[in-house]
């Protein structure tokens, strides 16, 4: 049977953190992709984590994990009411709107 | 099944894959057996006869995106008392003290959310 | 329990939660008092800072030394300004909720956690602690869509530096098997070459590390974010986070990974070159003195990085004093610009300062002070922390970067001059109105630090020198 | 300190400063405070003046050390202290500083209306700069004053100087600024390597020879910029049209002599191989600079311009003293410079005059002014001459023995440097002929005043050290003697030690 | 066939066994409860209830079944059609996953996994995807509203349930749901706990969308909430899961409070019965409550109910946390 290594759990890992980037970077429609975006870039960490938890048998990557996830709420809080907030403002979360401010 | 791990977890995975199948055929199964003649009155949304003003999904009260922010904080709060809980008899006075410190910050917390009326309906 | 030796954090932790419970319970505005008290906490911080003995606690997460010392002490003082700046501005825009103050409180809690941070686990905290008042307080003007954007834009580019921070600190911690900075200087100061998967995430940690300080090519938040957010909240960013930024910043490379200074001493080195000349360059066409303040902090943070590129004692002792020179500069303008009001609106063009010279000079005399010593004039105090850092990077053979930036600090005058210009050549655009006394002390205090920085500067230079001492060892 | 233990030397360098602050303090009306602040400012500067005349009692000619000597931890742990002291080659510059600032203070009494307060202030600032500049003995403490100049200036060109003076204040800022930032990186170089910036301690540690070349190009960008030599001299003309008449005359008077001043003090004593090696292109640059901007100069339609350009090439006749490396020039160069300071003030203190009456400095405007306005035109006409360099008034003195020095080391560059000086009678007279003589062109020129008491005032003691300076210049000369001397030798040994440690 | 079933094949088959063994006793279970609820309700406003399909109305709930079946599916034309069709198929499936690790008697439970009330804890709350993704995928504002108001019900309540949940931890050491019971073997949680256990059954209520909760379909306002658009099958899944929730919360109360499979006094005749009657009648008895409960209760307000959940039992359940620990602690009574 396939065993599953540490390797390909680096891989996912690593694969995640470039869907969270170029989401962050390529997406032009939607404020709420971006946050899904670094959700996604948290959710590779702690694969990360894990994985090397597992493999060295030390629980510090599994506390970080936790602490990751608690920390990737609160932004997920802030980041929502900001949007929120940009939202009474503009009327509008699109990407592309958010550029008044430049020079 | 070499990791045992992964075995105890098995069970769930049939279990999930039944569940599917049986919500899928009786899906399937009334869309096969029934008769389907749809006509736009009866496809239109449910709306007292009319049609709907504006879309639906639209703008909504925030108090439910603050009330699933404040879901998100204390669940995860919840989530760190799971392991403190089933460990307390190993980790003395100075584990019992820190939760109690971090649930002390939570409260301090929740009375700024109950003063700022966060917690008000109407 | 070791615990107690981190006194300080716990001390502004619980006055921070006591403050904010006492601030929410009255019915009526808690500004100013919640404010008062969040100085007094701060101060307190301080003193108990001063006061602490050298040592690691919890289990290894949190470290005292010199070092901390000194950045904490700095960032304090800047927080503690950082509110003074705020109230008659909070008040005047409509602003004076008392939950600024606190959050301010908060974001200091998080600065320092990082600098005492031993541990790649403490220093997420703390950056993170840091970092979360501070989207808020950028998007505080609920009513303001440019400060929600500001908001925004620094949520979206900070939530992803910390993305990077933490994907490279996974990579450090599998790949050496720790996260706790002594253990992995040990790993690292073994004999065996280091994985490039270290490698790999040490670049990741220093991106989002470049992030925080904005330093180029990281720097794309800092134009946008600094405009939008009310102006005292710019200031408080220009400051007090930077100090702990870069300190976790010279923290983590000087210390864990001080065994590969090789390795890492060239990105610092072209993100020190590309900040100064971005920063000097781009601040040029500037109209809006926030905007251009924020060129101006890019092109500083560069200089003292220099100090960190060189990676030596001396380089350090740059970086420490540079930090801390800068830190007065950037409070006075920003008290300046706080000031800056005409019949009760705040304006925040370079042209709103036109005549100042005439209409305020006390005003026009502190802002000249602070641009002739951002721009590096002696006798003032920027010259030295230039002079510091220089030094630094001609002793360890650095030429490229001590050239680039004295060619770049000429350039970086210019803009600097042409405020001074605009004070003081150009013709009256009606007066501003009168800075509020919170601020004229702000501006006085700073300014007198800055023009007499000169006459007795052994006393901080001493106290960077044990910092330094403490950090390399 | 000194032997009486008397710091006079920061008494003469900071006492401006307590001047500054107590014209700072001063509140009311707007012509009460300009008024207290010009007194305030001119017995502040006169005070300064009278006590920097101790230094011309005590000074002992004889000795080529460091006289006045005071000392003070300051950045003790990088080996920098706050060390003042003079010798022979500056002593004189602290008086020169001294003298003109109170002329100066006087020749703006009523040239400045606006904002006198802070006119004052800037150049009593100003004051404090240029002397601790030539006091400092300590290189971090001279850049510090070094730079510093740059800050009062920048206001002086920019507040109160002429139409273009914003451009004017930038490019003087600018330019002087981007070639002292180089020498910065020099100086820091310099430190590390000797582990002190303590310039006796600098003295006596060789530079490294591969080291020396880098360093002198850095001294260069940073001394050139500022004495100034072509090609980088062309923010003075600027410097010099758009400021107000007082600034122009420390512009001419002391602040050129600053880059002249770091040549002697640093670049000969620290860098003797580099010296010597690249004095060939000095000469060079110095030549082109008398020649070219002494033609031009005869093109110019502006007196201040003219006089400007006529600075930049007393100054390459300067610059060609120092660099030819003998007893001869450098003498002739160090007095050269202290003529050229108080003849050229004096020439633009004479186009204030007429400026401050008739606003226009065009040269066209102007005719026979020595008719109109008879005292005028003599005193004009007596600093006229002085600056063509007429036997017996100040500058023939410094360029004769410029001429002698330059003639031991190339003839070709002793022959540039005397056409630079009969081109200077050609534009200096061809100047007076179109402003003194001729015809009045206009009738408002009829209803001119001749000079007041007070210009008298500024002129009279400007005249007198002119005719001193020309007649006994020994008196001056002897100051710089011994230091001179000590000099010299000390270049030569250097280089012959470094040359036996070449044929080893 | 030893050999047989430790095989991959034989396993799977072991497993779909079992599973089944599970299933359809809880879908029957399902159907009843329905049957069961319209004869209390009935009983208890003195009316007769179902009687006419089969003796005392036994068949009810197949003729019911195969009445939805026979309906058309309709799909409303705003709607998102896939959404649609798989949001009451999540709810469902979500309701029957759970049950995998519910220990029915000991060693019965079919996986019997160490995290199980965290498994049980995160499965239920899925069950807001269901509705969330029903209320928006249907286009209508009913539904719309429907959702939102049951989504936050449902999270408002879990929060406290979780507290109690973890002083249940507490007392037993363990995330094991075998274990749980096992540790009520001298006294059932419900006695020392009694605050919390009536916490607990209360956001049961919530949790499920019951009456006095049953805010999200309140029929007078929502018409029937966030599955106003729903009809046949899927209306019926929805349904099913609905109970199937009830069903679960029911057995989750009685492993969590009143001792599982356990008997209440280990002494004759009570230790005759067999475990698995013990948990059912047990289970009968909670979800007797339940429909009592709604037959004598009215429906509150909404801002009544979130004020319940968040002013109330928040923080009551994490004073009463705090305490059972601290007791817990200085007494000594901790499980090692």
């Amino acid at each position: 049977m396939l065993t599953i290594g540490l390797a390909h759990y680096l891989t996912v890992g690593a694969i995640l953190l470039v869907l969270g980037i170029f989401g962050i970077f390529l997406n032009r429609k939607n404020v709420i992709v971006i946050l899904m975006s670094v959700e996604l870039i948290l959710l590779s960490v702690n694969l990360n984590f894990v994985a090397f938890s597992a493999y060295l048998d030390d629980l510090a990557g599994q506390v970080f994990a936790m602490f990751v996830l608690t920390v990737a709420a609160a932004e997920a809080a802030i980041g929502l009411a900001i949007v929120v907030i940009y939202f009474r403002n503009r009327g509008s979360i699109e990407v592309e709107g958010i550029s008044t401010l430049k020079g | 099944m070499t990791q045992p791990l992964l075995a105890e977890y098995f069970p769930i995975l049939v279990f999930l894959v039944i569940a599917g199948v049986i919500a899928a055929a009786m899906v399937g199964g009334s869309l096969l057996v029934a008769r389907q003649k749809p006509n736009p009155e009866k496809l239109s949304a449910y709306e007292c006869g009319f049609e709907p003003f504006d879309d639906t999904r639209r703008r909504f009260d925030v108090r439910f995106y603050l009330v699933a922010i404040l879901f998100i904080i204390f669940d995860l709060e919840v989530a760190f008392l799971f392991p403190w809980a089933v460990a307390l008899g190993d980790i003395g006075w100075f584990g019992f003290l820190s939760m109690i410190a971090f649930l002390g910050v939570l409260t301090v917390g929740f009375i700024y959310e109950w003063r700022k009326g966060a917690l008000d309906w109407e | 329990m070791t615990w107690t030796l981190a006194l300080p954090e716990l001390v502004l932790a619980v006055s921070a939660l006591v403050i904010l419970v006492a601030g929410v319970i009255p019915k009526q505005d808690t500004f100013f008092p919640v404010s008062m008290a969040c100085i007094g906490a701060l101060l307190l911080t301080a003193v108990l800072v001063l006061g602490q003995t050298e040592g690691t606690a919890l289990n290894g997460h949190y470290v005292a030394d010199a070092f901390s010392g000194f950045m904490k002490v700095l960032a304090l003082g800047a927080a503690a300004v950082g509110i003074l700046l705020s109230l008659d501005f909070n008040e005047k825009e409509g602003l004076a909720r008392f939950e600024f103050p606190i959050l301010m409180l908060l974001a200091t809690l998080g600065m320092l956690v990082m600098i005492s941070a031993n541990d790649l686990l403490a220093l997420y905290l703390g950056l993170e602690l840091l970092s979360l008042p501070l989207y808020v307080i950028a998007a505080f003007n609920r009513d303001s869509g440019r400060s929600a954007e500001a908001g925004l834009k620094y949520f979206v580019l900070g939530a992803l530096a910390s993305g990077l921070l933490l994907y490279g600190s996974s990579l450090v911690y599998g790949f050496a098997g720790t996260t706790n900075f002594d253990r992995l200087g040990e790993a690292f100061s073994a004999a065996e070459g280091v994985s490039p998967g270290v490698i790999v995430g040490v670049v990741f940690v220093i991106v989002g590390l470049a992030f925080k300080v904005s330093a180029v090519p990281f720097h794309m938040w800092t134009p946008d974010v600094y405009e939008g957010a009310p102006t005292p909240v710019t200031a408080f960013f220009a400051s007090a986070p930077k100090v702990a930024a870069i300190a976790l910043l010279a923290r983590v490379l000087l210390g864990p990974f001080g065994d590969l200074v090789g390795q890492w001493s060239q990105v610092i080195t072209l993100i020190s070159l590309g900040s100064m000349t971005l920063g000097s360059f781009a601040a040029i066409g500037q109209r809006n003195l926030k905007r251009l303040m924020a060129y101006s902090s890019i092109g500083h943070v560069g200089y003292a990085l220099m100090g960190l590129a060189v990676g030596t004692d001396i380089g350090l002792r740059g970086l420490l004093v540079y930090m801390a020179i800068y830190v007065f500069m950037n409070l006075g303008t920003f008290a300046v610009l706080v000031a800056m009001r005409r019949q009760g609106r705040a304006v925040e063009g370079v042209e709103d300062l036109a005549g100042l010279g005439r209409t305020d000079p006390g005003m026009a005399l502190w802002m000249a002070i602070f641009m002739f010593s951002m721009a590096g004039i002696p006798p003032l105090a920027g010259f030295f922390g230039k002079l510091y850092v220089f030094l630094a990077a001609v002793q360890a053979g650095f030429w490229t970067l001590a050239v680039v930036g004295v060619l770049t600090s000429v350039v970086s005058a210019y803009y600097y001059l042409r405020i001074v210009k605009v004070m003081y050549f150009d013709a009256p655009a009606g007066s501003l109105d009168r800075a509020p006394t919170s601020l004229a002390v702000v501006m006085a205090g700073t300014g007198l630090f800055t023009a007499l920085f000169a006459l007795w500067p052994a006393p901080m230079l001493a106290a960077a020198q044990s910092a330094a001492a403490a950090l390399l060892g | 300190m000194n032997a009486a233990g008397f710091p006079l030397l920061s008494l003469l360098t900071f006492l401006p400063l307590a001047g500054a602050a107590i014209i700072l303090s001063v509140r009311g009306e707007e012509a009460v405070v300009a008024r207290n602040a010009r007194w305030t400012a001119l017995w502040t500067s006169l005070i300064v003046f009278l006590l920097s005349l101790i230094l011309w009692v005590r000074f002992d000619a004889s000795s080529a050390g460091f006289q006045f000597e005071e000392k003070l931890a300051w950045l003790p742990e990088f080996g920098v202290g706050y060390h003042m002291g003079v010798d022979g080659i500056s002593v004189l510059f602290v008086l020169l500083s001294t003298a003109l600032t109170p002329i100066c203070i006087l020749a703006s009494w009523e040239a400045i209306e606006t904002r006198v307060r802070e006119y004052m202030i800037a150049f009593l600032v100003l004051e404090t700069m240029m002397v601790g500049m030539f006091c400092a003995l300590d290189f971090i403490v001279f850049y510090v004053f070094f730079e510093a100049v740059l800050i009062p200036m920048f206001l002086i060109i920019g507040v109160w100087g002429g139409a273009r003076r914003v451009y004017a204040a930038f490019k003087f800022f600018l330019y002087t600024l981007l070639g002292s930032v180089l020498m910065l990186l020099a100086i820091l170089y310099l430190w590390y390597n000797a582990g002190t910036t303590d310039i006796p301690e600098l003295f006596e540690q060789a530079v490294p020879r591969a080291a020396q070349t880098w360093i002198f190009f850095a001294f260069l960008a940073s001394f050139a910029v500022k004495v100034p030599m072509w090609p980088v001299h062309t923010w003075l003309p600027d410097a010099h049209v758009e400021a107000p008449t007082a600034g122009s005359v420390i512009l001419a008077g002391v602040l050129l002599k600053m880059g002249a001043y770091g040549f002697l003090r640093f670049t000969l004593p620290l860098l003797p191989e580099a010296s010597a090696d690249f004095a060939p292109l000095i000469f060079v640059l110095s030549v082109v600079a008398v020649v070219y901007t002494s033609l031009v100069a005869l093109a110019q339609e502006d007196m201040k311009k003219l006089i400007a350009y006529s600075s930049v090439a007393h100054m390459g006749i300067v610059t060609i003293g120092i660099f030819s490396l003998n007893h001869q020039g450098l003498s002739g160069a160090l007095f050269t410079m202290l003529a050229h300071g108080v003849v050229s003030g004096a020439l633009f203190l004479c186009v204030g005059v007429l400026y401050d009456r008739v606003h226009s400095r065009e040269i066209a405007r102007y005719g026979g002014m020595a008719s109109i306005m008879p005292s005028y035109g003599l005193v004009f006409l007596f600093f006229t001459m002085a600056s063509v360099g007429l036997p017996g008034l100040a500058n023939f003195v410094g360029e004769f023995l410029v001429i002698i020095g330059a003639w031991k080391v190339n003839a070709f560059v002793a022959f540039g440097a005397a056409l630079g000086m009969v081109l200077g009678a050609a534009y200096m007279l061809y100047l007076y002929k179109r402003v003194g003589f001729g015809k009045v062109t206009r009738d408002d020129l009829k209803r001119l005043l001749d000079l007041s008491p007070r210009e008298y005032a500024v002129f009279a003691p400007l005249v007198l050290l002119t005719l001193w300076m020309g007649v006994y210049p020994q008196s001056f000369l002897s100051f710089f003697e011994a230091s001179v001397a000590n000099l010299v030798a000390r270049h030569e040994a250097a280089l012959g030690a470094a040359r036996l440690a070449g044929i080893n | 066939m030893d050999g047989f079933l430790s095989t991959p094949i034989g396993i799977l088959a072991i497993t779909l066994a079992q599973t089944l063994a599970l299933l359809v006793p809880v879908l029957i279970g399902v159907a009843y409860l329905t049957l069961a609820e319209r004869k209390v309700l009935a009983a208890m406003q003195m009316r007769r209830g179902p009687n006419v399909v089969g003796p005392f109305g036994l068949l009810q709930p197949f003729a019911d079944a195969l009445k939805m079946l026979m309906k058309e599916t309709i799909v409303p034309s705003g709607a998102n059609r896939y959404l649609f069709l798989f949001a009451p198929m999540l709810t469902f499936m979500l309701a029957m996953l759970a049950w995998a690790v519910i220990p029915v008697n000991e060693g019965w439970a079919i996986a019997d996994i160490n995290v199980g009330i965290l498994y049980l804890f995160a499965i239920s709350s899925l069950g807001v995807y269901g509705i969330i993704i029903a209320g928006w995928a249907s286009n209508s504002k009913y539904a719309f509203l429907g959702a939102l108001r049951s989504a936050a019900q449902m999270v408002s309540y879990e929060v406290s349930m979780g507290f109690v949940i973890v002083t249940v931890l507490m007392c037993v050491g363990s995330l094991n749901l075998t274990a749980i019971v096992k540790a009520q073997e001298t006294v059932w949680f419900f006695i020392p706990l009694f605050p919390m256990f009536v916490i607990f059954f209360i956001s049961t209520l919530a949790e499920t969308n019951r009456a006095p909760f049953d805010l999200p379909e309140g029929e007078s306002e929502l018409v029937a909430g966030f599955f106003v658009e729903y009809s046949s099958m899927s209306f019926a899944l929805f349904f099913l899961g609905e109970y199937a929730n009830m069903i679960l919360m029911s057995a989750l109360t009685t492993i969590l409070f009143l001792g599982g499979w356990l008997p209440p006094m280990d002494i004759a005749p009570f230790n005759w019965v067999p475990g698995p009657i013990w948990f059912i009648l047990k289970i009968c008895l909670c979800l007797f409550t339940f429909i009592w409960v709604r037959a004598t209760f009215p429906r509150y307000r909404y801002d009544q109910l979130m004020r319940l959940g968040w002013k109330v039992f928040l923080p009551f359940s994490l004073l009463w946390l705090v305490i059972t620990a601290a007791v817990l602690k200085l007494a000594g009574w901790l499980p090692a």
